[in-house]
């Protein structure tokens, strides 16, 4: 008996309020999403690889490549780990039962699942073809595809990810259990808590700044239009204000996982807990400061640009601090190798690519030359894919056994996990070198100078599209075939593994109290030998 | 649980309510009387002032944050924070603007 | 999981006895009623938290214009009517303290009490609506709802507009007369979206009528009371802003 | 080599012949920001060597084989410091070090020669000073700094140089500028890089560098007739600003020789420099600053010039350094750069790149 068959038929599912279902209903959900924005970014690569526009005409072109970073963004990486792992987990890790309004994170499901309806009812009546960025007044005045319904949908997914982060914040202050203090909790809940305060503060503003769109588009209220006397910009700096902070909503849930799954295969405390728990915070609070550096070259003052290049260097800097103490964590450990972990070091290599070109992009002086260019696709397919994406599978297999009591397939996971990273770097490195070039971005032709860089990255999308395949089918497989898990294969610390797997509809079966410090590899074996002792 | 989910619930009686219902009625006459007299720059800051004091008033004692948790008031004062960095960090570059020739 | 039910639990310790018997209120995946409570109200703060950001994008927007475009504002807010303005701000003030009372009297569970309040503060917010209207209406009426039939007539000859001629309006000359469309714009947005906010919390009022009549919020089960009274001060306390910054910008001339 | 597949053999070719890491460097600011750009880079490769390095030795020491029990520690405040403080230094030297490079972009010296340049769903206009007038593509002569002053008509654009390392955005509603000193002749990319809607990737051209004397010569052969002064003189007439901008003692409004650069001052007593930001908001939208001692009385001529025509106007006023010279005003080459040889006569354009703006 557990979540998964206490009740049965799409009924249950469908008006489910255990926070475990909804996150498979997630779960589902997005990799749906996902797998269409693959499948729209395989036509990219495909585009480009001749330097012509011969695959589509260009505004096809350019619906492509904004449904697929529409797709993407609202619809796959925001809710991707803190509406599936988080969702699952949060509640587990706290010994709660559930999450603290679970009618809430039902609904937050509803939205999501109405939001992509509406992007997918833009896709098959036209597209859009705005660029994710919806810049004005090019998508008031200038476009006649469907930005309205593109717009509503992201405010309606963006009240999906408010509630979930609203969710989350509640149930970290008052569902802990006895003992749990802050200090004890695990760094991915830390991670959610701090990326749930960006969700609650920053989607808000893209909400009106989308309503204002709207309006400005259907009946010209002159509030974005130069002509009237408004000024484009300023719709800039709103959807920025939501933007840059949902860059680090896209971050920090992976580097939850992150935490956890390094310290669990090294069996080690994470090095400097504290320092990890406060850079999350930080990330959160000073990524509120420095929307404006997506617009260095659109005509804002070149004082504030002096402003928000300092503060981009400070946000900076959290995200090294994190990483060098997972470095750290791996010292004296007692290390293996299994596939989150890969994941995990993949996550290392690449995010550390991708946070340092965020570093050229911040200086002001670099940023002329990089910007609007290949090296920023590159940048943030380091950051989002390369990161992000590697999380999320690391994360993945690694509650995979929680999830389903299932064991995936070690060796071919394995596989995957360098295919993946193999196909990405020969995708997205090349990247670099065309941005510097000076290649533009969302360019359906290009100068035929820039097509080996070109076929290069197309050719490692292709191995990269192999290497995300494989792990939904060997994942549904081990659904039937996998091993038996039991329930705490890793040897991990966290509340979630001291229960069984799958979980019970309450998760635990009497309230746990929690009488130590995360990651105490000690007190876990401890247990054990209890254990021992009490069953001889 | 830990401490700051501590209800210390309080009820507020019906004096305190009559007492904030005068002092916003007054300063809604005191706000659109100093509207009509002319104070050059001072009028919007007075106008804003006499709504921030209102707005306190509202905040403090009919969504009784006086007598709420710390988290209550620590989560009122992340919204002012958040609202402030929005407002200033925003019109920081449209008052700059006007300093050079950019 | 064959194997899973005893190895792991006494890994945690429990609790001890937590399952006393709880009101019919209390859902499951809580331990206490208090807790519930807490949980809900701060999940009000936080859902208030991003309602002032919402917001905060059009003052900002505001607040930008009103600098650019300081003439084009002052005539435009010229054209509100201030004893409208005023008299809805006392019927929202008032709206707001009945609410206050209206809690009040949840929690000191007087049914009777808490059933007129209710009803007063939906009727209250009702009349503000209907002002509202008078306003909006007047506003069609003179072509002052921002888009195609968008008329400048009262800015560019303020001596055939009452309004204007009341306030002692200047002619604007044209480009800036233009900007004032930008005023209403945000003028048409902020009220707008308040007052959306306005009849979504009355559909709510109606629905608590409905319940509290029954007895629903007065036998110690209030949070919900106390949530939407939450809810409620905070649309009067944008309105509180909105006054100040729509209505009184310059009545002095 | 012939058993090498031809097709791969191809395109091995074609990659060596083509393949570069790096663009030109073409413009004076180039090495500049290149220099930058590898100070970084090699902080980051430190950096990422830094962590590869540690991460495979660490796994390489403490694997399970070898390592069986881990060994707990807390943390160290000393390492963290610095990793903390180490990275932030060289974080605020690439800050600072951006913010020079950053200003020295956008502040153009001041004996610049301005090219105004226009864009539009999906072209660039230039217009040079002498009213030669190019669609997609921007003559500049080596070691002469030139000033890009833009705007668009529609939508935002993006004007890029790569191999002069500069870009800017041309935003509607206000002009933007930029500058650059090219080094060395060539022909470059010239891209819009702003996302500008179906045709952002058409919207591309050539950026010629010539020597001063070719530059000279293209200047002379491309003349359209008639200087962009003189275009806007000509439009300062039909527009009949001179029924209040005149030098009679009883003009409603102020004369504009010698605005240009002057500091004036307002009714609300702000001081302000006439740039050619403040001349193109003065036509269009007059009441946004009053001129101390006038009335609001300038009609907005939103509407009835297109952004050329502003720049005509712009132009004009610039030019006016004594007394309104209506009819005598100076021939093409007068404008040209350097005194600019020889006073060609005003015939029909030879070999305009662009045409005439109407
Ligand atoms: C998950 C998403 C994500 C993340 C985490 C980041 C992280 C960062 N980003 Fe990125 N960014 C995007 C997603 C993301 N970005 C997207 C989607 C865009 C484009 C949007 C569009 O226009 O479509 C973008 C664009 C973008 C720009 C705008 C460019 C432009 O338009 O001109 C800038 C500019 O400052 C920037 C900067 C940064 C910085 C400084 C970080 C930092 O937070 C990175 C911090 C990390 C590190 C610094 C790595 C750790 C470093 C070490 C371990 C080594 C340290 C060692 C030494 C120094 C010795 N990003
Ligand atoms: C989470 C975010 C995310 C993710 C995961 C990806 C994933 C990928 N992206 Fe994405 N990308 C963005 C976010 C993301 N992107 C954003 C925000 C933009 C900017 C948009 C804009 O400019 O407005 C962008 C733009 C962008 C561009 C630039 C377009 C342009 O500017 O002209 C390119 C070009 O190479 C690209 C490529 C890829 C590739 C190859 C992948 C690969 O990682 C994808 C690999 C996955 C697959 C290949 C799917 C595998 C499965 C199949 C192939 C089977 C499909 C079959 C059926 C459906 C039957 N992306
Ligand atoms: C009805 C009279 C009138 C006409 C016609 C007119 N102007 Fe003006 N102009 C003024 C007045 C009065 C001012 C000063 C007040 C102000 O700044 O608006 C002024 C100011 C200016 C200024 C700013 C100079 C300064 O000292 O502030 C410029 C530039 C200018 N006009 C250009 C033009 C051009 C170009 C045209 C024609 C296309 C034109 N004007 C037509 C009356 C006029
Ligand atoms: Cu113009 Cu892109
Ligand atoms: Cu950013």
């Amino acid at each position: 008996m557990n979540y998964l068959t206490k009740e049965n038929g799409l009924l249950s599912w469908l008006l489910t309020g255990d926070h475990k279902r909804i996150a498979i209903l997630y779960l589902i959900s997005i990799t749906f999403f996902f797998f269409i924005g693959g499948a729209l970014a395989g036509l990219i690569r495909l585009e480009l690889l001749t330097p012509q526009s011969d695959l589509m005409a260009t505004d096809t072109y350019n619906k492509v490549f904004t449904m697929h970073g529409v797709i993407m963004i609202f619809l796959f990486l925001v809710p991707s780990v803190p509406a599936t792992l988080g969702n699952f987990f949060i509640p587990m890790m706290l010994g709660a039962k559930d999450l603290a309004l679970p009618r809430i994170n039902l609904l937050s499901w509803y939205l999501y699942v109405l939001g992509g309806i509406l992007v997918i009812y833009t896709m098959v009546s036209g597209g859009v073809d705005t660029g994710w960025t919806f810049t004005t007044p090019l998508s008031t005045h200038y476009v006649n595809t469907n930005v309205l319904s593109t717009g509503m949908a992201v405010f309606i997914a963006g009240f999906s990810s408010i509630f979930t982060g609203l969710n989350f914040i509640v149930t970290i202050h008052k569902m802990r259990a006895p003992g749990m203090t802050w200090f004890r909790m695990p760094l991915f809940v830390w991670a959610h808590y701090a990326a749930s305060i960006l969700m609650v503060l920053g989607t808000p503003v893209l909400a009106i700044a989308v309503v204002l769109l709207a309006l400005e588009r259907t009946i010209g209220i002159g509030v974005f239009d130069p002509v009237k006397g408004g000024d484009p910009l300023l719709f800039q700096h709103l959807f920025w204000f939501y933007s840059h902070p949902a860059v680090y909503i896209m971050i920090l849930p992976g580097m939850g996982v992150i935490s956890e799954v390094i310290s669990t295969f090294s069996r080690k405390r994470v090095f400097g807990y504290t320092a990890v728990a406060f850079s999350s915070v930080a990330i959160a609070v000073f990524g509120f400061f420095v929307w404006a550096h997506h617009m260095f070259i659109m005509g804002i003052s070149n004082y504030a640009v002096l402003v928000f290049s300092l503060l981009t260097m400070l946000v900076a800097v959290p995200s090294a601090i994190k990483i060098f103490n997972w470095t750290f964590t791996l010292y004296k450990g007692s290390i293996t190798f299994e596939t989150p972990m890969l994941y995990a070091f993949g996550f290392m290599g690449l995010f550390t690519i991708g946070g340092m070109t965020g570093v050229f992009l911040g200086t002001s002086g670099t940023d002329i030359h990089l910007t609007e260019t290949y090296f920023i696709v590159a940048h943030f397919h380091f950051v989002m894919v390369g990161g992000m994406l590697m999380a999320f599978l690391a994360g993945i297999h690694f509650w995979w056994p929680k999830m389903t009591g299932r064991m995936y397939p070690e060796k071919i996971s394995q596989m995957a996990a360098v295919v993946t990273f193999i196909g990405f770097n020969l995708t997205f490195f090349p990247q670099f070198i065309l941005g510097t070039l000076g290649m533009p971005r969302r360019y359906a032709a290009y100068p035929p100078e820039f097509q080996i860089l070109n076929v290069f990255s197309t050719a490692g999308a292709t191995i990269l599209g192999v290497g995300y395949l494989l792990p939904v089918l060997y994942l549904v497989w081990s659904l039937k075939y996998g091993e038996i898990a039991g329930d705490n294969p890793w040897q991990a610390t966290g509340l979630e593994w001291q229960t069984q797997s799958p979980p019970l509809t309450e998760n635990f079966t009497e309230l746990p109290i929690m009488d130590h410090e995360a990651y105490d590899y000690e007190w876990l074996e401890n247990q054990k030998t209890k254990e021992v002792a009490s069953a001889g | 649980m830990s401490e700051e989910t501590k209800h210390t619930h309080q009820i507020v009686g019906p004096k305190v309510y009559v007492i904030i219902l005068f002092a916003l009625l007054i300063g809604t006459a005191l706000t659109v009387w100093a509207s009509f007299i002319e104070l050059g720059p001072w009028n919007p800051v007075i106008a804003l002032a006499i709504a921030t004091g209102k707005a306190v008033l509202v905040v403090l004692f009919f969504m009784q944050v006086k007598y709420s948790s710390k988290l209550t008031k620590l989560t009122v004062g992340a919204g002012i924070f958040t609202l402030l960095a929005l407002i200033s960090m925003t019109l920081s570059d449209y008052i700059s603007r006007a300093w050079g020739r950019w | 999981m064959p194997d899973s039910s005893a190895i792991d639990h006494g890994a945690v310790t429990t609790a001890g006895d937590a399952h006393a018997e709880h009101p019919s209120y209390q859902r499951h995946h809580f331990e206490t009623v208090e807790q519930q409570a807490d949980a809900s109200a701060f999940a009000m703060w936080l859902f208030l938290l991003t309602e002032v950001m919402f917001f905060g994008g059009l003052f900002t927007a505001y607040l930008i214009y009103r600098n650019w475009y300081y003439p084009a504002f002052v005539s435009a807010s010229h054209q509100l009517n201030v004893v409208w303005g005023t008299l809805n701000t006392v019927v929202l003030i008032l709206s707001s303290f009945t609410m206050a009372m209206g809690v009040w009297c949840a929690e000191t569970r007087r049914r009777r009490g808490l059933v007129l309040c209710l009803t007063l503060t939906m009727t209250l917010g009702l009349v503000f609506l209907g002002i509202k209207t008078v306003e909006y209406k007047e506003k069609i009426e003179k072509h002052h709802v921002p888009g195609q039939h968008y008329s400048l007539q009262s800015f560019l000859d303020p001596a055939h507009d009452e309004a204007a001629l009341a306030a002692g309006d200047k002619p604007l000359a044209l480009d800036m007369a233009r900007h004032t469309e930008i005023y209403f714009s945000l003028y048409f947005a902020m009220t707008g979206m308040h007052a959306l906010h306005m009849i979504i919390g009355i559909g709510i009022l109606a629905f608590m009528i409905f319940r509290a009549r029954a007895g629903a919020y007065t036998g110690g089960h209030v949070t919900f009371v106390e949530n939407f009274g939450f809810y409620w001060h905070f649309v009067d306390l944008v309105w509180i802003y909105l006054f100040a910054l729509l209505y009184l910008i310059s009545r002095h001339q | 080599m012939s058993h090498i597949s031809p097709t791969i053999w191809q395109f091995l070719v074609k990659w060596m012949t083509n393949f570069a890491l790096f663009p030109p460097e073409a413009s004076k600011i180039a090495p500049q920001m290149d220099a930058l750009y590898f100070f970084i880079a090699l902080v980051s490769l430190i950096g990422l060597t830094i962590v590869i390095l540690l991460v495979v030795s660490f796994s390489i020491l403490y694997s399970k084989e070898r390592h069986p029990n881990a060994v707990q520690i807390e943390g160290s405040t000393l390492l963290e410091a610095t990793w903390t403080i180490i990275p932030l230094g060289l974080f605020l030297v690439m800050f600072v070090w951006g913010a020079l490079i950053y200003f020295r972009v956008y502040t153009p010296p001041a004996n610049a020669m301005n090219i105004y340049v226009v864009g539009k769903q999906w072209m660039w206009k230039a217009e040079h000073e002498g009213g030669q007038h190019e669609i997609n593509s921007l003559h500049v002569p080596t070691g002469r700094a030139v000033q890009l002053t833009m705007i668009s008509q529609d939508v935002f654009h993006s004007f890029s140089i790569p191999a002069f390392r500069v870009k800017r955005e041309a935003i509607p509603g206000r002009y933007t500028t930029v500058w650059f000193e090219a080094t060395l002749p060539g022909t470059y990319h010239l891209f819009c890089t702003q996302y500008c809607g179906t045709n952002h990737s058409q919207m591309i051209g050539d950026v010629v560098v010539l020597s001063p004397e070719d530059f000279k010569q293209w200047l002379a052969s491309s003349t359209s007739g008639a200087s962009l002064a003189q275009d806007g003189e000509r439009l300062f007439a039909s527009l009949s600003c001179a029924a209040c901008h005149n030098t009679r003692p009883d003009a409603r409004g102020p004369s504009l020789a010698n605005v240009y650069g002057a500091k004036l001052t307002l009714t609300s007593g702000q001081a302000i420099t006439a740039d050619d930001a403040y001349l193109r908001e003065a036509i269009l939208n007059p009441s946004q600053h009053i001129t101390q001692g006038y009335a609001p009385i300038m009609p907005t001529y939103q509407g009835q010039v297109s952004e050329e025509g502003v720049i005509a106007l712009v132009e004009y006023i610039k030019h006016l350094d004594s007394d309104y010279r209506v009819q005598q005003t100076t021939t093409t080459t007068d404008l040209l750069p350097e005194g600019g040889g020889k006073a060609t006569p005003a015939g029909p354009a030879p070999a305009a790149a662009g045409k005439v703006n109407p």
